[in-house]
């Protein structure tokens, strides 16, 4: 492994530790599934109702429980001064970034995606639907971290600026949830075809990855200044 | 028939639009009280 | 030409230069503003009823508008903040803060004066229409604009921080308005937008493009004056005895 | 295995390098903090910036860590991303790792592969026991300046940036700062620390005056 490898894996693995022992991973699944038990309560416990709903609540609550995830991304770095250390490494500041998003993504949005089949359970919802919603979700998810981090990123010199962080993610979120939910829903209607959705959430996924980590680098040099 | 919904629709265009003006040269103007008052403020050091 | 462009804007770099023509453009402005919304008033009041919608279709001469002013809002701050990010105008991110309470105002009067004109035509106050939608996530998007400016307190780092938004922000609205179009369609198969008519009989269009210019012309003078009042904000922090940053 | 063996020798910087300020300038906001600040340092010297609090002594730092553009004059340092350590105010450690876990990350930024062995050895040398289980949540202030001190130890590179380096340490830290700096300068390293009080190792001084 060379050194700019060994310096990109150790943030990211980094990251992933401290989101382990801190405690947020089990935090995020935590909401993810008290979010789904208080749908019921709300909308009532018949379970046709819930199951032709399955799809769509469970893409909301995944994109909710992301959010509040994401106030934790840059922020502990910037108080503690470890990005200012980030920024004096020889890997390009957007190659710090993306080993960020992945430590986030590994350590938050998998165990969130994983435990989604559970929470369908909870909503009833087909067996035969469960490939199609994953799927959708592994590839509409990355636009989900790297998006939020663009509003992470920026808020990041706000004390207490998860609100902040929500309130500029969320306009990003409406496309990926759209096709989102739209492929969740074909996945079990014959003969709507799934490939386009899929595709359609790996390009937002893409195009994500190709501006985000730019706007990520720059909001947060700034924010070093 | 619909008179209610056009008067309020151009009561609330009234409301706020007033409303943005009134806020914006009330801010303008205090402004404008502030920066006079330190320059003449900053004069007055000068002659001393 | 453009070299002529370029100098002028250098010439209006300088703050104080701006807020001398600022202080001669102001009231003549102001002034354009009030005659042309004035007139545009006059003409809707004489417009015949709608045969389908009857008087209601008054209320399309405040939507539309305001609905155009939202997109134009955005794009204005979009344009400014590439001015300030990349060509380094300093005027630019003054520009761009004073225009953003401007355009959420517009932005929700669109969707106020929406919902007033949908209650009547379709029976409830909301609807989850493709052009309703999009407003509504570009009111959020102008929220967070400005939630943003507030929030940080060091105004050129606030500055530099918005203008990212303001950029990657006007990426995403085409993203978005393709998207709750397309959901729309999804749907709603069948239902055609009544606020988006065909075509316009000239009765109908001349009123809707004066109240149209109005609009503009108020936002451009709305701005104007947040722009002088940003201008000397900034001075005041500038001058202010260290440790005991002006109350504003 | 020749990796490891890096992490204590004493690598000698190049006798060219030079960190140099020429009328340099310094705003936050409209506001200038400093201006008109010229210095310059050969291989083998040291610096101590002074003054009073909010003259810019930090600002400067950062400056010269490539973290704080200049607003004006001109700035010849190393490349900050290879050359430059910069141990400023916010110390960078996480308090849910251990000491080890804390100098394998500092090792693995330096390039190197992960040894334990060699962790128990520099934490020894920084005088911090129980590598292996101490959470670094758990240290005292000054043990915890001590830790940021492996990063010197581990990585070569010929600028040091210190901000108040003796804060919070006790004579035995003190001493022990003072040991690596003569140490780097003797292999011609080149040092900038921020201080108010006398540092041993520095040959000049340089005075930021409050702007009036």
């Amino acid at each position: 492994m060379s050194g700019l490898m060994r310096i990109f894996a150790a943030i990211c693995s980094q990251h992933m530790h401290l989101s382990w022992r801190s405690g947020q991973t089990m935090l995020a699944v935590s909401f993810l599934f008290i979010a789904i038990t208080l749908l019921p309560f709300g909308l009532g416990p018949e379970l046709k109702l819930l199951r032709a709903l399955a799809p769509g609540l469970l893409w909301v609550v995944l994109a909710i429980s992301l959010l509040t995830g994401l106030e934790r991304l840059f922020q502990a770095d910037y108080e503690d001064g470890t990005l200012d250390r980030l920024l004096l490494v020889p890997l390009a500041f957007e190659a710090v970034v993306l080993a960020k998003l992945l430590g986030h993504y590994l350590a938050l949005v998998l165990p969130l995606i994983l435990a989604v089949p559970l929470a369908g359970l909870l909503l009833n919802i087909e067996a035969a639907r469960l490939p199609v919603l994953l799927a959708a979700m592994l590839c509409g998810s990355p636009a989900l971290v790297l998006l939020g981090g663009i509003g992470a990123s920026l808020a990041v010199s706000v004390r207490r600026g998860g609100l902040l962080t929500v309130l500029i993610a969320m306009p990003f979120y409406v496309p990926v949830l759209i096709f989102g939910a739209a492929a969740g829903r074909a996945g079990l209607e014959t003969g709507v075809a799934v490939g386009p959705y899929l595709g359609i959430l790996a390009a937002l996924s893409a195009a994500s990855l190709l501006l985000a980590p730019f706007a990520i680098a720059a909001a947060l040099r700034s924010a070093l200044r | 028939m619909y008179d209610i919904y056009i008067y309020a629709s151009y009561g609330v265009t009234a409301v706020l639009l007033g409303g943005l003006i009134i806020v914006s040269f009330r801010q303008l103007s205090k402004a404008r009280r502030q920066v006079f008052a330190l320059e003449a403020g900053e004069l007055k050091k000068e002659d001393e | 030409m453009l070299k002529a462009l370029e100098n002028i804007s250098a010439f209006y770099a300088n703050p104080t230069r701006f807020m001398a023509l600022a202080r001669q453009v102001h009231r003549p402005l102001w002034a354009l503003a009030i005659g042309v919304l004035a007139y545009g008033l006059y003409r809707v009041a004489y417009v015949p009823a709608d045969y389908q919608q009857g008087d209601s279709v008054r209320i399309m001469f405040v939507h539309v508008p305001a609905a155009w002013m939202s997109l134009f809002g955005y794009s204005f701050i979009f344009i400014a903040s590439v001015t300030a990010l990349i060509f380094r105008h300093p005027l630019g991110h003054v520009a761009a803060r004073a225009a953003a309470p401007v355009g959420a105002v517009f932005t929700l009067l669109a969707l106020i004066t929406g919902s007033l004109w949908g209650q009547p035509m379709w029976g409830t106050w909301w609807v989850w229409d493709a052009r309703l939608t999009s407003v509504l996530v570009l009111f959020f998007i102008y929220l967070g604009y400005i939630a943003l400016w507030q929030a940080i307190d060091e105004p050129t780092r606030a500055a530099r921080a918005a203008s990212i938004l303001a950029i990657v922000g006007f990426i995403n609205v085409p993203i978005v308005k393709f998207s709750v179009d397309w959901w729309n369609t999804l749907h709603q198969p069948a239902s055609v937008s009544r606020l988006a008519r065909p075509a316009l009989h000239a009765d109908f269009l001349y009123p809707l493009l004066i109240m149209g210019a109005g609009f503009l012309v108020l936002f451009l003078a709305l701005t104007l004056t947040r722009m002088q009042m940003e201008v000397l904000r900034q001075r005041l922090r500038a001058r202010a005895p260290k440790g005991e940053p002006p109350h504003v | 295995m020749a990796e490891t063996q890096n992490l204590f020798s004493n690598l000698q910087h190049s006798r060219d390098a030079v960190c140099r300020a020429d009328g340099l300038a310094c705003a936050r906001g409209a506001i200038t903090v400093f201006e008109g600040v010229s210095f310059s340092l050969a291989a083998g010297q040291a610096l101590c910036l002074r003054g009073a609090n909010g003259s810019g002594k930090s600002s400067l730092l950062r400056q010269l860590a490539g973290l704080l553009p200049a607003a004006a004059g001109t700035l010849t340092h190393p490349d900050p991303a290879y050359g430059t350590h910069y141990l400023g105010h916010a110390d960078g450690l996480k308090a849910a790792l251990t000491i080890a876990e804390t100098l394998a990350f500092d090792a693995a930024l330096a390039g190197y592969r992960a040894d334990n062995d060699a962790y128990a050895d520099i934490a020894a040398r920084l005088g911090l026991a129980g590598c292996d289980w101490q959470f670094v949540g758990d240290l005292s202030a000054g043990q915890k300046r001590r830790l940021t001190l492996a990063r010197l130890i581990m990585d070569p590179r010929p600028l040091w940036l210190l901000d108040e380096p003796m804060t919070a340490l006790d004579a035995a830290g003190r001493a022990l700062v003072t040991d690596l700096a003569e140490a780097h300068l003797e292999n011609g390293g080149m040092i900038i620390a921020a201080s108010h009080e006398t540092l041993d190792f520095a040959d000049e001084e340089v005075l930021l005056e409050p702007r009036r």
